[in-house]
């Protein structure tokens, strides 16, 4: 079994790296988004930082949607997902992979630039470790229910903007969870329960996300 | 003892009846030719006997046991050619094939797949800058990495060189030596030695006549 | 009848406005919705009879003959 | 093959209890008008505004009922393959979304006496607000593929998807609700409520409760007429397939 998720893992991640320009368009647009704030909201370091995580999550956010298109879209035109539901592998396990794929070449980069849109945005310095853990716990969720609102709009019109009205509402548990995580760590509260709340919703998605884009999948391929 | 057969077989594609009441039986070593107008629903029964369309009415048997018990049994019998050739242009032609061999063929028979259709000199080439033939011929290759019993072709020789489709007759006439079935959907004719004929104008929704052979 | 707040309700008080408001909308929404529904369905219901009409004849005749 | 045939027969009966829900709702519908707006006592604190309240909380109800209502239709057509489970859902969406509407816009205009803005993310309004996304989401993805037929199954899904996610969306909106706000007092009340009060409440739960089912039904006869057009434009008759086929073998002998 894991031998079938790696070698899909290792074929995207190939896939991405070859065709990193993606990944870097997504990164760029999270630097930006988030440059654009302090022109919208002034520059005043209080108000930024006040309201940073709250940025840098929702920016998260949609960064990781922006790039949802790449688990399905590409292998559904040129025909093979047709042949990866053929092969005898479950397709649950294939959509994992794939989404793992994903995380690795969204989730990562996201991790990583996000303590510069703390400086940018002046993130108190507590804050930065619980930004980070928040977004490492939490990113892998926005892919895999990501997974399931990609396959659903698997030819349908406009899928990327249909992909936005359905994967959005589903991504504001983890919105609010990673957030109210840093809120509480610069007010001195614990930021246990928060964790605990954005692991359940993880492992949630990682048992049931596959399922339901496996058949989603199964539906778009017929 | 025939080994795939098809009962009452009806495919109906986004509310348009596509065929209906199908009936066939293929032994080990069987090569069967799709022949019809366009869209008589010969690319839909290769996409039902792969398992990618549910039949509308009817079923799908190997060996007496309808496929639907065991999916995951039947996909492992099935290489399935269509028209698009799934290749990734930014893979190189070993690595998609290694890819395929990975999930759900046999690893070591790379090598062999890329002779089977004279790609060893474009193995290290990405896909990307492969002619529509060489494409098509990448697409075959598939077939040995698997190395199925059953194999779906939807138009396999789309493309090919003289060479090229001469190596596929061969290709498919080893295999049904080793017992393999072969279904495939042609417009220009491909030497299959005593095949059987399936002319899906036989079996239009509308029309209902005897048996097919 | 409790103490004539019709009165007020009717009359128009401050918070009188807000509650007009409020049921309006709701039965401006359902009694929309409402009618889109007839009509669609019965704009359909017709173009079912006109199809099955004017498929209905050679189909007919197929049977009859 | 009989995919009209339980439908069919499922809408006769719905058919026949059209005009009786009609005439509930509607009786219902003035009784509680009556007993809301006129029979019942205002609200010490918040005088008129409370009555409101016996259009905004039947709304609130019946908006979360109609989308269980629709993941439960959508839930037996993925397991069963039930064509009339998908139909219902598509059927119930566009009233359970009126509904949903309803209930935002009542709520923000209670809320401008009540807490001087229109607005306030308390978390049973936010709730609903994400309600009534969900609502457009499953409606925009029914609608979104060029080839009818093809939109069923995901959009089935994602009403499965949507009303698994709903408790966990409320949670984390009650959890974020409680960190920046002190709970807003709703002024809902309970079973302490008024008679009256809860007597109006009753009377115009049922009311919407039939009318809104009522709209559903005619929504559902429609949705059924674009299946059987669907089909009747591919020449496959309108009733079901055995029909059809006995009527070929006589005139082809």
């Amino acid at each position: 079994m894991t031998g079938v998720f790696l070698t899909i893992l290792k074929r995207d991640l190939l896939l991405t790296i070859r065709q990193s320009t993606d990944v870097a368009l997504v990164m760029a647009f999270f630097v930006v988004a988030a440059a654009l704030f302090p022109f919208g909201v002034g520059p005043g370091p209080e108000t930024l930082g006040r309201i940073a995580p709250g940025i840098v999550w929702v920016l998260a956010l949609l960064a990781v949607m922006l790039s949802l298109d790449r688990l399905f879209q590409q292998d559904w035109e040129d025909g093979a997902l047709e042949l990866i539901t053929l092969t005898p592998a479950p397709l649950p396990i294939l959509v994992l992979g794939k989404a793992a794929a994903h995380w690795i070449g969204t989730g990562l980069p996201l991790i990583a630039l996000a303590p510069l849109l703390g400086i940018m945005l002046n993130l108190t310095e507590t804050a930065y470790p619980i930004l980070i853990a928040g977004l490492a716990l939490g990113t892998p969720s926005l892919s895999l229910i990501g997974a399931v609102g990609a396959a659903l709009t698997l030819g349908a019109r406009r899928a990327g903007l249909l992909m936005a009205l359905l994967v959005l509402p589903l991504y504001i548990p983890v919105l609010i969870f990673g957030v109210t995580a840093v809120d509480a760590a610069v007010a001195g509260f614990s930021v246990r329960p928060h964790f605990l709340y954005l692991g359940a919703i993880l492992l949630a998605s990682l048992a049931l996300a596959p399922l339901a884009a496996a058949a989603a999948i199964r539906n778009a391929v017929e | 003892m025939s080994e795939l057969t098809g009962q009452d077989l009806t495919c109906i594609r986004g509310e348009r009846p596509v065929f209906a009441r199908l009936n066939f039986a293929w032994t080990a070593g069987t090569a069967c030719q799709l022949t019809g107008p366009n869209g008589a629903g010969k690319s839909s029964l290769l996409r039902v006997l792969a398992g990618l369309i549910q039949p509308a009415a009817g079923s799908l048997s190997w060996h007496g046991t309808p496929i639907d018990e065991d999916r995951e049994a039947h996909r492992a019998r099935v290489s399935y050619c269509g028209h698009q050739e799934a290749l990734k242009s930014a893979l190189t032609v070993r690595e998609g094939l290694q890819f395929w061999a990975d999930l759900g063929g046999l690893p070591n028979r790379v090598d062999a797949a890329l002779e089977g259709f004279e790609l060893t000199g474009l193995a290290d080439t990405p896909a990307r800058i492969l002619s529509s033939g060489q494409k098509r011929r990448v697409a075959l290759a598939r077939l040995i990495v698997e190395s199925r019993p059953i194999w779906l072709l939807d138009e396999p020789t789309v493309g090919l060189d003289k060479a090229s489709q001469e190596r596929l007759e061969h290709l498919i006439a080893a295999h049904r030596a080793e017992g393999g079935i072969v279904a495939a959907a042609t417009h220009v004719p491909i030497a299959l030695p005593d095949a059987k004929n399936l002319d899906m104008a036989d079996f239009a929704p509308g029309r209902l006549r005897g048996q097919a052979a | 009848m409790s103490e004539g707040d019709l009165g007020s309700l009717l009359g128009g008080g401050r918070h009188a406005a807000f509650v007009w408001w409020s049921y309006a909308i709701g039965a401006a929404t359902l009694g929309l919705l409402a009618i889109q529904s007839i009509f669609w369905s019965r704009r359909l219901k017709r173009q079912l009879a006109a199809l099955e009409a004017a498929q209905g004849a050679p189909e007919a005749q197929e049977t009859r003959r | 093959m009989h995919r009209f045939a339980n439908p069919a027969r499922f809408m006769r009966v719905a058919e026949r209890l059209l005009p009786w829900f009609l005439g509930l709702g509607g009786i219902l519908l003035l009784a509680g008008l009556y007993q809301g707006l006129i029979a019942s006592p205002a609200d010490y604190q918040q005088h008129e505004t409370v009555r409101i309240m016996y259009l905004h909380v039947p709304a609130a109800i019946l908006a979360q009922g109609f989308y269980f209502g629709m993941a439960l239709g959508s839930a037996s057509f993925l397991i069963w393959k039930h064509p009339l489970g998908d139909l219902m859902a598509r059927a119930m969406a566009p009233v359970g979304a009126a509904l949903c509407f309803i209930c935002l816009v009542t709520g923000a205009i209670w809320g401008k006496p009540t807490w001087g803005t229109y607005w306030v993310w308390d978390a049973r309004l936010t709730s609903m607000l994400i309600l009534l996304f969900l609502y457009f989401g499953y409606m925009a993805l029914a609608n979104a593929f060029d080839d009818p037929s093809r939109g069923h199954k995901p959009a089935a899904l994602l009403a499965v998807v949507g009303v698994v996610n709903i408790p966990v969306i409320k949670f984390s909106v009650y959890f974020f609700n409680t960190l920046h706000q002190k709970s807003t007092l709703f002024a809902e009340g309970g079973p302490s409520m008024d008679p009256d009060m809860l007597l109006a409440l009753m009377l115009m739960l049922g009311a919407l409760g039939f009318l809104a089912t009522a709209m559903a039904i005619i929504r559902l006869r429609g949705e059924m007429t674009v299946v059987k057009l669907r089909a009747a434009r591919h020449g496959l008759n309108r009733h079901d397939d055995a029909t059809q086929d006995v009527k070929h073998e006589e005139t082809t002998r």
